[in-house]
């Protein structure tokens, strides 16, 4: 035991300028905690009762006084809430080519799958430096990813979709917890988050038990469970074509439009009733309760990967950036 | 009617107290000083089991891995804390004990509005705390005072429908409660009392009780869809149908972020009334601190999403409710603002109530001002969760609220009881809770920051330290409430005859007698002067 | 109860409490109390209908689907006959105030009557609703018919809507129970003659509370019943 | 008392109103007005609020504290409801996912 800490790690792009606001809050509230205490104490000293008969003339109040402190902290709460909203609003939006790992909250664990398919247990192995998109869900209550070191936090809720991103800068093993009460052992849904080398995350990858890469896995489930029978590439099926579907408008037969993504695969995937699309029939069986939510995810990948055009190109010249 | 109290003013034998004997008289009363006594009695008992409550888990968390009981066990003990803190003694606190008795006493009148139903109000306490206290019982709840769905509804096998029961039923003596308190605050004031001559208490307990009325119900409405969602295992909150936990957290926090304003308006108010009392001074800017706490009440109800800012809430609704989260600082800032101009040339003396309001005001101010940690998106993204959370509310509902009370009850005790209380041991007793709460619950913000989750049966052993200092300050505290326990208790039979005004106060409570007869004033007052008339000529009797 | 300060008001007026100074300054508090009253059953029936709302929009084919199952003409029916009832409770209040015995028994017996054949048309509703296998829970198992019209829609979401139906109109009918034990003692205190134009509080307060559960089926009839249309 | 006494033929008068009005609704939901559907319903439903509330419950005849509190309560459910949809109405508004980009290239069937 090393004393008191008084601040946790700074290990993220974003945990920097996420102190420098709440040392600015701290600042004002300490300001004026002292003012408060120093002028009540001031008073209480200077206009102690000296006779019991005491009467001190009334002060009816002062409109100018009123005036003023309710303008001062008017400027200062919006200053923060400026701040922090243009903070918040940076933060919550992943940069451009962030790395994507899915995460599935469970009482009372986390699983962790990469796209390649490696997978890990309450251990969460990111790259130095790389921006990381976590897609989160759950497969019971809800749960929440906290990172204290990157100052980092978001529910996991069952039945959605929630994501966070964090780019790493410091390497180590940093406190993951659930930061959303769960059930009898939520203090025991911790776990770490291993920051190493981007080198080093590629062995890693590659290392261990190699299982196959999620799109594979669910290239597989989309083989096994029979959707390949009526989902046929060419279209020329009882259900439509998944190729070119990701990110790309989709006409419902209620007259309604959406952009298909991974919320809306997964509902027509576990009520297919719900949102169907236009020409085609009702008749695509629920997966309600059949498949668990880490198959619904590989499922998901696999249809992204069969991504549309547009997308694919811009990942291509983003490929090219990179070289 | 005895001859005796038709002459004002005079220290009568007869008074509510000793008018009739025996259980019947209490238990049927219809009298609300009477009710008050009882509803005083009722918190007090759920106080100290909430109490208990906090004392078994700061002793567990003394050690990393649990020093007590079982993981289990202590989920069921902070739910069973919270859910006995906030809705059986914090939400009921002031309004039904001090607000039952005084506003009659105040505004000049023989009784509330309705009798009746502020006894039927209590009857509807005292079986929602049975429904919670037989849940206790039958084996705990472990799902957090916030009932989160879909754990609560679906997953957690614990005393789950009877908790629930309970605080719905508690809810509708909130209700009845605020419903009371504002026809009787627009119907029954003496000749002359108008709105602005009125104590700010009442100003507050008028915007609680708003508040109660409009947010209670949607508790209510919430509880019940739970408990069908809990019986029948279908609906809205649980994804299993396409329903939404979030539904849940929105009608959840309708309610309960107002209700955070029940607790700390009503110690608002009874701080105005000590500080007014022993600075001699009328509260500076009266108009703009009344208008503050209905303000508080309005703004209040709009900020309930600021509690679901990293819930997968909208962004766009977080940037909305951070906003007007900011907002309700504003008039909190102008009261504390207000209260530190009243000592201004003022004539101050330190007894105990002073003390107790002094220490309110200081405390509040800190939980007031860490609360734009949580209002600011950024940082409330870290915060959310953690122990800062934890020790930012007990700032206020603790610091504030519980001081509020307290200070309240020192104030108005001699007028309560007819008696007066040992100020020596009352001072002792104001300053252990001070140092007590700040050791306890200062260590905390610092651990949230560290990002130490609340709600953890264990943790990582870098937060002992901090733990332990919480801990060896919850036990200062816990010593620093039985005090006054003994004290008052003792004072009921041994302390010296108060006398109508003890502290030379204003306001129409101190010009009957004390204990008041039952019929409060044996003529109606009619009121000729502004509130907290201390600069004017004396004109009460100083008994 | 013994409350003995109160001897000199209670023999300037009976049925004046001796918490006020006179009948107008009670009747006025009265009222109000049953306003604040009923303003927290808005807050009340609200807090469902904001949920309702929510997932109406989310699930807007599902929960056409399920109301074109229920029966329109008994919903306007339904609709008729609580209307009417309010109209005779307007009517009680009325004799209530002219200070006619007769009639305020009679017609607080006639919005008892016109209550319970609304329960009774409600309760063949429910029944049908189990004879359906449409019970959201306890016996749900749709086929046939009512199987082809609510799968466009949904099972699962179709099953939430009946869930909104049986919360909202079992609220709405508990509502009405309440309001049915009101009346009978209402009836028994109006035929021993409690009632006078001077002093009818009781009346007016449980008159307002009729009314408003009225008007709650009022907004139930449409978001129940007509989603969706019927064409 | 000061309470107004109503003739009966104005709650006659208002009940065939209501009764029109239910009428009317029922016969709307049978035409095709799509989404307008909903807020004719809703319209024709707040009207036959409006006479209950004006003419059945005496708001006509009461004083403006009734009215107040009556406002206050449409109003803090109008906060209710409105405050919660800009949580849902705001979800979609949140830019669908990024690119798919991972370290392996897109494969296609």
């Amino acid at each position: 035991m090393q004393g008191i800490p008084f601040q946790p790690e700074q290990a993220s792009s974003i945990a920097r300028s996420v102190d420098h606001l709440y040392f600015f809050i701290t600042a004002v509230t300490l300001f004026f905690t002292i003012v408060i205490f120093s002028t009540i104490f001031y008073f209480m000293l200077k206009y102690r009762r000296r006779s019991p008969d005491e009467r001190p003339k009334a002060i009816e109040g002062s409109l100018p006084l009123e005036v003023l402190w309710t303008a001062i902290p008017t400027l200062i709460v919006a200053a923060i809430f400026v701040w922090g909203s243009s903070l918040y609003f940076q933060n919550s939006e992943p940069p451009p080519g962030a790395m994507e790992i899915f995460v599935t909250g469970k009482q009372f664990m986390w699983k962790a799958e990469h796209p390649e398919g490696q997978r890990e247990i309450n251990e969460l192995h990111v790259p130095l430096g790389r921006p990381v998109k976590l897609t989160m869900t759950s497969e019971d209550v809800i749960h929440d990813f906290f990172v204290p070191a990157f100052r980092v936090k978001k529910d996991v809720l069952p039945g959605r979709y929630t994501s966070m991103w964090f780019a790493p800068t410091k390497l180590g093993t940093f406190h993951l917890f659930c930061a959303q009460y769960c059930g009898a052992f939520h203090a025991g849904m911790i776990g770490s988050v291993i920051v190493v080398e981007p080198d080093e995350y590629e062995r890693w990858l590659m290392g261990g038990v190699q299982g196959e890469s999620m799109e594979a896995a669910g290239e597989r489930l989309f083989r096994e469970n029979g959707c390949i029978t009526c989902h046929l590439s060419d279209g020329t099926g009882p259900a439509p074509s998944l190729l070119g579907l990701y990110g790309n408008t989709v006409h419902l037969t209620n007259g309604q439009t959406l952009i298909a993504d991974d919320a809306y695969i997964r509902e027509s995937i576990l009520s297919p009733a719900a949102k169907v699309v236009n020409g085609y029939k009702p008749v695509m069986p629920a997966f309600q309760g059949q498949l668990s939510e880490e198959q619904i995810l590989n499922l998901v990948a696999y249809i992204r990967s069969l991504g549309h055009p547009l997308d694919n190109a811009k990942g291509k010249q983003q490929e090219e950036g990179k070289k | 009617m005895s001859t005796a109290t038709l002459e004002p003013r005079v220290q009568a034998p007869r008074n509510y107290l000793n008018a009739e004997y025996g259980w019947k008289s209490w238990l049927f009363t219809l009298d609300h000083k009477r009710i008050a006594l009882l509803y005083m009695i009722s918190i007090t008992f759920f106080f100290m089991i909430g109490g208990f409550f906090a004392v078994l888990m700061r002793i567990h968390l003394i050690e990393p891995q649990g020093a007590l009981v079982q993981p289990e066990t202590y989920n069921k003990l902070f739910t069973l804390h919270g859910v006995i803190m906030i809705f059986f003694f914090l939400v009921p606190s002031i309004p039904t004990v001090l607000g039952n008795f005084l506003i009659p006493l105040m505004i000049g009148a023989r009784d509330l509005a309705f009798p009746k139903l502020n006894l039927l109000s209590w009857y509807i306490y005292i079986v929602g705390g049975l429904f919670t206290l037989y849940s206790a019982i039958a084996g705990g709840v472990d799902t957090g005072w916030t009932f989160y769905t879909p754990y609560s509804s679906t997953y957690s096998n614990t005393q789950v429908t009877a908790v629930v029961v309970g605080v719905f039923i508690n809810g509708f003596s909130s209700i009845l409660t605020g419903l009371n308190f504002i026809v009787t605050i627009h119907k029954m004031r003496a000749p002359g009392l108008t709105w602005f001559r009125m104590p700010l208490f009442l100003w507050s307990i008028y915007a609680t009780s708003i508040i109660m009325i409009l947010g209670t119900p949607v508790l209510a409405i919430s509880l019940f869809l739970l408990a069908l969602e809990h019986l029948f295992h279908v609906g809205i909150f649980s994804p299993a149908l396409g329903g939404d936990p979030l539904l849940f957290q929105h009608l959840f926090w309708f309610y309960s972020h107002p209700t955070v304003y029940i607790m700390i308006l009503p110690a608002m108010g009874v701080v105005s009334e000590i500080i007014a009392c022993f600075a001699r001074k009328r509260i500076f800017g009266y108009k703009i601190v009344g208008f503050s706490s209905v303000a508080i009440a309005v703004l209040g109800f709009l900020v309930w999403g600021h509690h679901m800012f990293v819930t997968g809430q909208s962004v766009y609704a977080g940037l909305i409710f951070s906003f007007l989260s900011f907002l309700v600082a504003i008039p909190s800032a102008i009261k504390v603002f207000n209260w530190t101009s009243t000592l201004y040339k003022g004539s101050i003396s330190y007894e105990a109530p002073m003390l107790y309001a002094l220490g309110f005001i200081g405390l509040f101010t800190m939980g007031g001002l860490t609360g734009m940690f949580l209002a600011s998106l950024a940082t409330d993204v870290h915060l959310n969760g953690t122990y800062f959370i934890v020790a930012h509310f007990h700032y206020i509902m603790v610091g504030g609220a519980v001081m509020g009370y307290l200070g309240g009850i020192h104030f108005w005790w001699p007028k309560i009881s007819g008696r007066k209380y040992p100020q020596g041991w009352a001072a002792l007793a104001a300053a252990i809770i001070f140092i007590g709460f700040n050791l306890t619950f200062f260590p905390q913000f610092i651990l949230g920051y560290l990002g130490m989750p609340r709600r953890y049966a264990f943790y990582p052993a870098e937060f002992q330290v901090l733990n332990v200092m919480s801990s060896a300050g919850a036990s200062i505290l816990g010593v620093g409430y039985l005090i006054p326990l003994i004290y008052f208790i003792w004072s009921m039979r041994y302390g010296p005859v108060a006398g109508a005004n003890p502290w030379g106060a204003k306001g129409l409570e101190w010009q009957t007698s004390s204990p008041p007869p039952p019929e409060n004033f044996t003529q109606i007052p009619v009121v000729t002067e502004e509130a907290y008339a201390y600069a004017a000529e004396e004109k009460t009797s100083r008994g | 109860m013994a409350d003995t300060h109160s001897e000199h008001v209670q023999t300037k007026y009976a049925g004046l409490a001796h918490q006020f100074e006179d009948l107008a300054q009670q009747h006025d508090a009265d009222t109000l109390g049953i306003w604040l009253f009923l303003v927290t059953e808005i807050m009340f029936f609200g807090g469902v209908f904001a949920a309702y709302a929510i997932f109406r929009w989310f699930y807007f084919a599902a929960f056409a689907g399920g109301s074109r199952l229920l029966d329109i003409r008994l919903g306007a029916i339904n609709t008729v006959v609580l209307l009417g009832s309010s109209l005779t409770m307007a009517l009680s209040v009325r004799s209530a105030q002219v200070g006619n015995r007769r009639a305020l028994v009679l017609f607080l017996v006639l919005t008892m009557i016109l209550g319970g054949a609304f329960l009774g048309v409600k309760a063949y509703e429910y029944h049908q609703k189990f004879v359906e296998h449409i019970v959201p829970s306890l016996d749900w198992a749709p086929e046939g018919e009512v199987l082809a019209r609510l799968a466009p829609g949904g099972l699962d979401h179709a099953q939430l809507y009946f869930f909104f139906y049986f919360a909202m109109t079992g609220l709405h009918a508990l509502h009405m129970i309440i309001g049915m034990g009101l009346l009978l003692w209402l009836v028994l205190r109006a035929r021993k003659g409690s009632f006078t134009p001077d002093y009818f509080a009781p009346v007016e307060v449980v008159g307002l509370y009729w009314h408003f559960v009225d008007i709650v089926w009022i907004f139930l009839f449409p978001l129940l019943y007509l989603i969706g249309g019927r064409y | 008392m000061s309470e107004q006494i109503v003739p009966v033929k104005t709650y006659i008068v208002v009940f065939a109103g209501l009764i029109g009005l239910t009428l009317l609704t029922t016969w709307v939901a049978f035409i095709d007005l799509g989404a307008f559907n909903t807020v004719v319903a809703l319209v024709i439903a707040f009207c036959k609020m409006l006479l209950v509330i004006f003419f059945f419950m005496h708001l006509r005849h009461s004083g403006g504290l009734v009215r107040v509190v009556l406002l206050a309560g449409f109003f803090w459910l109008a906060l209710l409801i409105s405050l919660t949809m800009t949580d849902y109405r705001t979800r979609s508004w949140t830019p669908a996912p990024d690119a798919w980009s991972t370290n392996a290239p897109p494969t296609h069937p």
